[in-house]
């Protein structure tokens, strides 16, 4: 498969969390095996997909991600015992706070792929990439920061003695 | 039968032609490993100068002329054992409905004449009658192919079994039937379709 | 004011042929707190580490990134040459700019953006790591092998010679696995029985070997020298001490048809049984779905009958718990068998050849009982629907195997060789015979092994036809086969006798519930996952547990055993040491925001976390806080995760790390 | 992407979730009728005549509605998909979409008319390029979620065993029968879904549950060449005979088929097949509805077994059934 390169009017940035047992490793085979992806992919290796935080995700949408992918070892095969269970609790309740918010889910995407599973990175980064893509730049949050002067850093002498005060 | 040496290089494998069969056929030639098993069912192998496993061989190497200037793939009786039963999944069944359809544009260099006939009678009567009426089918490939007493001493016998019609009504979806066949001309007219 | 170096590899052209490595450095070299950056070959080779050093020491570095491959590949390299220059290896980290930039992408300039991305993120992440301590932990010199056949034999017993104690479990009745069925084995012809029983008996009489056969892995908790492993001891309804093996029982059981497993079903036993005459332990099992006892309460012969009253009716499960430093897995293969659609198998049926309902249509295991002299038919070959000898026999290769549309695309690897030997035990056997073998091609690679190939061809006579059978069917008493040789261009038929076909390897069925509880990784076929294809090709990604034979994937004894040697010098290798150092990778609780909710302890899958009371000086309890064991915590960063007042902390994995990286992007 | 997946989970959803691969657990409601759409097939209306005939006498003596789509038109058979299969996509996507203008799933008589048909849905189902290639050579959208069923499905699930047992008024004791499936019934299989591929055992279901027996016999998948009648007869000579050949050895008194082409073959050419090979067959050729026919009661005549060229009758009458 070697198509002309496309050009796009718009490159998506995407984050991916992503435990180091399973999925960073099948992200590794998927590199030993030379297989091609889009460049629009940034990973984040975490111990286990446990260790996500919800507030990692609104974070990265928060600086211009424009999709975020969360993948893991497949159900019961978690190194950690049982990690990616509690993960996967945690983020169906996370899910509809991100739709309060205004996220659209299509953005958040959760997978499992395992050490052995090169081509299935490759093809869930790929779709992930042409799905985002497809829907445009990510402007929720950009829209809120501009209408409410609303900013994720603490940038008033005021508010930073507030939250050291905490 | 004179065989003449193949010589192998990327300007006498012709690679266009092979992506067109499997546009066609929508099964990729290089997944096959030539272990045989559609030959070893095929009903039909032991009419065949190349067994069906040596026309996806051929197909590999981009030989396509080899396979089309002889009759195997008009002796194919399409009955799909070797697409159920191979290990690779390359649908061979649909691989030779592909290659039968470019040798029918190419206007068939194949020998075999009496299958590309009979099939050409039997599409021109779709077109003219909307339905298959054997007793004309017969009698006008008996006529075309010079063949005048085939199957002779079956006639009377279906005839008197009723199994023959001798006259019949004309479809009422004629034209609709027409214009299927038109569009598609006109679709490959302009490159649409193959 | 952090120091950061960052070194950019080229790794040959391997990053440097789509990463502008160059342009990495000068850019990165740009960000705040960077104050050197460069390029280099080969950072991972022995100059490349000395670049590394002297530049920590001259530049007085306080921070490393290290821009090359996956830190699952040099992680430790580099971090060790960093706390060689005096620095704490933890204030090291890589970024992945090759497994993850310059092999999966092609367009250089897209790759060199991502690349210095990806290295912008690490910088920033390693502005907020911070010096973390080495953790040691002790190391129980004891080992745990699964599995009683040839690998986990081999590897027990060269362990247990090295002076370490050894527990060896196996599932079924008797040690031995599959190469005690076989009948004689490549490329020499030995007796398989006659090399293999003696290693059994070593296995039984070594004092350094605990055996529980006819046991299971129920639960495996802690970590790489210092596991407790909970096996479960399976009823056998007969006392291991007490039995002396005299049979006594066996020969009285009312019971006396039971098809064999053994025996691949030829053979018949009684419901007290061992499972074939040289078992270890010869100590024989109540199989209580077949004894008439457990069925209806009555008969109890054997116990009448048993000298030294070693049946017991009574007897229940039990569970034990091994402490063990290292885990040798072992569990081998199941052949695939060509009935409809076996339970858990990934192969679709194969009816063409009958479903496996054509009586003398075998797999390659059932025609090694019936080659084997200690077998069902004494030696004898002979068709399992008349007792007729063959005089036309068939053998059909990749069968389930090679075949991804029946479910699986890999080479077994040991069939060819099998099959080959098969012909020439039939040409001993019957001399009167023919043999025919459709094979696709013949994969021989090993020491003698092509020789023995040719052998079974042109000294024993064996006609090979390079193709495949499409379907066999039943005619009288013959079996039609009908194939194809593609070297003719013809189809080929053949009225035979017996129809032999080697089927495919699988993993054992239960081998990923088994990983489940290991806590390792499996492929799509369950095979078992080793931790790198080439350099670490018996150790499992999750540390101290190792692999042998089949159950990684396909093998023959030769390569299996030794594998297994290997795996037991790297267990060897293990104990050597009486500390182990662990990665600091562990949670910390900041007790000044913990509020004592204990949601981390619900989710800590390890027990680490424990209560701790924080009193002051006069004793009066202030209030309870979670305290995280660091010895056996494994590290995940569940709790922190979980924690509501974010009061736990995984170090390495901070929030001010992960978000410091967010926030370059 | 997705939508083909989607397509193809779907397939092997009712395939695990109904009862398509066990026919002995067919689910059913006795008060429910069962009506259909009919496609015969040009066999049907000419050489096939008793086929056609046989068919809608049992589905009357069944109380199973069976309504002919007005005008159909021939599938394309063969030689449509052999030289161009965009011809026969969009001749039977057609009669599909006629078919959808009459209530019921679309009952179909002919092996090779229901192969076509089946394929056609699955190919566009897949395809999204055929898929709108069609569409154009219709100028109408396509519609592909309408049922085609093979008269075997109807019997033995639809209508169900248990049912089509209580209706027997003569069984059909005594009669040893070879099943010819012949090839397009379950080849291939994720198209036609029909049975299990190489051990199907639907057209035995339904032959025991009238009270026939039947024989177990090598041939009864392998082609019989039906393709080259007109323009090959020599292949179809030659691959007849094995067929005939088999099941004869296998003991059967007669063969039984559910297709008109298979029918063709096996019957008006077994007297030159016996000429030509010196052997003597006498197999008469019975169509499924035929024999099913008879055991529910229907006369000779409204069976059409007088049509048959091999004549039945002495077998019958030996076996008591007429």
């Amino acid at each position: 498969m070697h198509p002309e390169k496309l050009k796009h009017d718009f490159e998506p940035k995407i984050i991916a969390f992503v435990c180091t047992w399973c999925t960073y490793a099948g992200a590794d085979l998927a590199g030993t095996s030379r297989m091609q992806y889009p460049a629009n992919v940034r990973v984040l290796k975490f111990p286990c997909t446990g260790r996500i935080d919800p507030v990692f995700i609104l974070k990265a949408f928060q600086q211009g991600a424009d999709g975020v992918l969360v993948s893991g070892c497949h159900p019961g095969d978690c190194h950690y015992i049982a990690g990616n269970f509690h993960a996967r609790r945690r983020f169906a309740a996370f899910r509809k706070l991100l739709e309060f918010v205004g996220v659209d889910l299509e953005r958040l995407q959760f997978s499992w792929v395992s050490a052995a599973e090169g081509g299935k990175w490759v093809e869930v980064v790929t779709d992930l990439t042409e799905k985002v893509r497809n829907m445009g730049p990510m402007t929720e949050f950009k829209e809120l920061a501009l209408e409410e002067q609303w900013s994720g850093t603490i940038d008033t002498p005021e508010l930073k003695e507030a939250y050291n005060a905490i | 039968m004179k065989k003449k040496k193949m010589i192998i290089s990327q300007s006498t494998m012709d690679v266009d032609f092979v992506r067109k069969v499997e546009a066609l056929s929508g099964t990729s030639v290089r997944r096959c490993f030539q272990c045989g098993k559609c030959s070893a069912g095929c009903p039909m192998a032991t009419f065949m100068e190349h067994p069906p496993n040596r026309v996806v061989r051929l197909l590999q190497l981009g030989q396509w002329q080899r396979i089309l200037a002889g009759r195997s793939i008009w002796y194919c009786a399409s009955c799909e054992t070797c697409s159920t039963r191979c290990p690779n999944k390359v649908h061979l069944a649909s691989i030779m409905d592909a290659l039968r359809k470019l040798s029918w544009d190419a206007e068939g260099p194949s020998k075999e004449s009496y299958v590309q006939l009979a099939n050409k009678l039997f599409l021109q009567n779709i077109r003219t009658y909307g339905r298959q009426y054997e007793m004309r089918l017969a009698a006008v490939f008996n006529v075309k192919s010079g063949q005048f007493l085939k199957d002779l001493m079956l006639g009377p016998k279906l005839i008197s079994k009723g199994k023959l019609k001798m006259f019949h009504s004309k479809n009422k979806n004629l034209p609709e039937i027409e214009k299927i066949f038109t569009r598609i001309e006109e679709m490959r007219k302009k490159g649409e379709a193959l | 004011m952090s120091r950061i170096g960052v070194f950019v590899c080229h790794c040959g052209e391997n990053i440097s042929r789509t990463v502008d490595v160059e342009r990495v450095a000068a850019q990165v070299g740009k960000m705040p707190g960077v104050a050197f950056a460069t390029d280099y070959k080969y950072m991972c080779s022995d100059p490349g580490q000395t670049l590394l050093k002297k530049t920590i020491q001259e530049q007085k570095l306080s921070h490393v990134v290290v821009a090359a491959c996956s830190p699952r590949m040099h992680e430790k390299t580099f971090r060790k040459a960093v706390e060689a220059a005096g620095l704490n290896p933890y204030l090291c980290e890589m970024a992945n700019i090759r497994e993850h930039c310059s092999w999966v992408h092609e367009d250089k300039q897209e790759a060199t953006a991502k690349a210095i991305e990806i290295v912008g993120m690490l910088v920033e992440r390693v502005k907020k790591n911070r010096v973390l301590p080495t953790i040691t932990v002790p190391v129980t010199k004891r080992s745990l092998v699964i599995g009683g056949g040839i690998a986990g034999i081999q590897a027990a017993l060269d362990i247990a010679d090295a002076g370490h104690h050894v527990v060896l479990v196996e599932r079924d009745p008797s040690i031995g696995g599959h190469m005690a069925q076989l009948s004689e084995t490549f490329p020499t012809l030995d007796c398989s029985q006659c090399i293999m029983t003696p290693k059994m008996v070593d296995v039984a009489n070594h004092p350094n070997i605990t055996l529980y056969s006819y046991s299971e892995i129920e639960q495996v908790d802690g970590y790489i020298g210092n596991f407790q492993v909970t096996i479960r001891r399976k009823a056998r309804s007969v006392d291991e001490d007490k039995c002396t093996g005299c049979g006594v029982c066996m020969e009285k059981c009312p019971v006396k048809k039971i098809p064999n497993k053994f025996d691949c079903n030829l053979g018949m036993r009684p419901a007290i049984y061992v499972p074939f005459p040289q078992a270890v332990p010869n100590t024989p099992v109540i199989d209580r779905d077949n004894c008439i006892k457990f069925k209806t309460g009555k008969c109890g012969l054997c116990q009448k009958v048993c000298g030294p009253g070693a049946v017991d009716y009574e007897q229940e499960d039990r569970l034990v718990v091994e402490p063990v430093g290292a885990i040798v897995v072992a569990t081998g293969f199941d052949l695939y068998t060509i009935d409809e659609k076996p339970k858990g198998s990934m192969i679709k049926g194969y009816g063409e050849f009958g479903h496996g309902k054509i009586p003398d249509v075998i797999d390659g295991m059932t025609f090694e009982r019936l080659a084997s002299a200690s077998g069902p038919t004494g030696g004898k070959i002979l068709r399992p629907s008349d007792g007729k000898e063959p005089k036309q026999i068939v053998f059909i290769q990749c069968i389930g195997s090679r075949a991804r549309e029946k479910g699986i695309s890999y080479c077994s690897k040991v069939c060819c060789m099998y099959t080959a030997k098969h012909t020439m035990l039939y040409h001993h056997k019957v001399h009167d015979g023919q043999a025919y073998v459709f094979f696709m091609d013949a994969r021989t690679p090993g020491k003698a092994y092509d020789e023995f190939w040719r052998r079974s061809i042109e000294e024993e006579e064996a006609v090979y036809i390079r193709g495949m059978v499409s379907r066999l069917y039943q005619k009288g008493d013959k079996i039609v086969v009908m194939g194809s040789d593609i070297a003719v261009g013809v189809q080929v038929e053949i009225e035979a006798d017996m129809v032999v076909l080697a089927t495919a390897i699988q993993p054992r069925t239960g081998a990923d519930s088994l990983a489940q509880k290991l806590g390792i990784s499996y492929d799509k076929y369950n095979f078992y996952s080793e931790a790198h294809a080439k350099l670490r090709p018996v150790e499992c990604a999750t540390a101290g547990i190792y692999l042998v034979g089949a159950c990684q994937g396909p093998k023959d004894i030769p390569d299996t055993v030794s594998q297994a040697s290997a795996a037991a010098a790297k267990v060897m290798t293990l104990f050597a040491k009486d500390k182990l150092e662990r990665e600091p990778i562990v949670a910390r609780v900041k007790e000044a925001g913990c509020v004592g909710c204990f949601a981390c302890k619900k989710v800590c899958a390890y027990g680490a976390v424990e209560e701790k009371e924080i009193r002051d000086r006069q004793g009066n309890l202030i209030k309870v806080v979670a305290y995280v064991n660091p010895g056996v915590c494994g590290g995940c960063g569940t709790c922190q995760a979980t924690c509501p007042s974010k009061s736990v902390e995984l170090d390495g994995y901070t929030d001010e790390q992960i978000v410091a990286m967010i926030e370059a992007l | 992407m997705e939508f083909v997946e989607f397509k193809s989970m779907k397939s092997t959803n009712s395939m695990n979730s109904t009862n398509a691969m066990n026919p002995k657990k067919a689910i059913y409601n006795m008060n429910e009728t069962l009506k259909y759409s009919y496609y015969p097939g040009c066999s049907l209306h000419a050489s096939a005549g008793e086929y056609d005939l046989s068919t809608r006498e049992l589905f009357k003596q069944l109380s199973i509605g069976l309504t002919e789509v007005p005008d159909w038109f021939c599938c394309g058979a063969t030689p449509a998909h052999n030289v161009d299969e965009l011809l026969s996509l969009s001749l039977c996507a057609k009669n599909l979409e006629m078919a959808e203008q009459v209530e019921g799933d679309l009952a179909v008589a002919c092996a090779a008319c229901f192969s076509r048909l089946k394929t056609t849905q699955h190919v566009l189902a897949e395809s999204d390029v055929k898929r709108k290639q069609v569409e154009k050579a219709i100028d109408a959208p396509l519609k592909l979620d309408g049922k085609v069923k093979h008269l075997l499905e109807i019997l033995a699930r639809d209508l169900g065993l248990e049912r089509l047992a209580a209706s027997v008024k003569k069984p059909l004791s005594g009669l040893k029968v070879a099943c010819y499936y012949g090839c397009l019934l379950t080849r291939p299989p994720d198209v036609t879904n029909l049975d299990c591929v190489e051990a199907p055992t639907i057209m035995e279901d339904v032959l025991k549950a009238v009270g026939a027996e039947t024989v177990a016999w090598s041939h009864r998948m392998e082609c019989c060449g039906a393709n080259f009648t007109l323009s090959r007869p020599g292949v179809v000579i030659q691959l007849t005979n094995a067929i005939l050949e088999s099941a004869k050895e296998a003991g059967a008194d007669c063969v039984m088929v559910a297709c008109p082409l298979c029918h063709g073959n096996l019957d008006i050419r077994q007297k030159e097949i016996e000429g030509v090979y010196s052997v003597n067959y006498g197999l008469p050729v019975f169509y499924i509805t035929q024999l099913v026919g008879l055991a529910c009661g229907l006369t000779a005549d409204k069976l059409g077994l007088g049509a048959l060229i091999v004549n039945p009758m002495p077998l019958l009458k030996e076996k008591q059934l007429l």
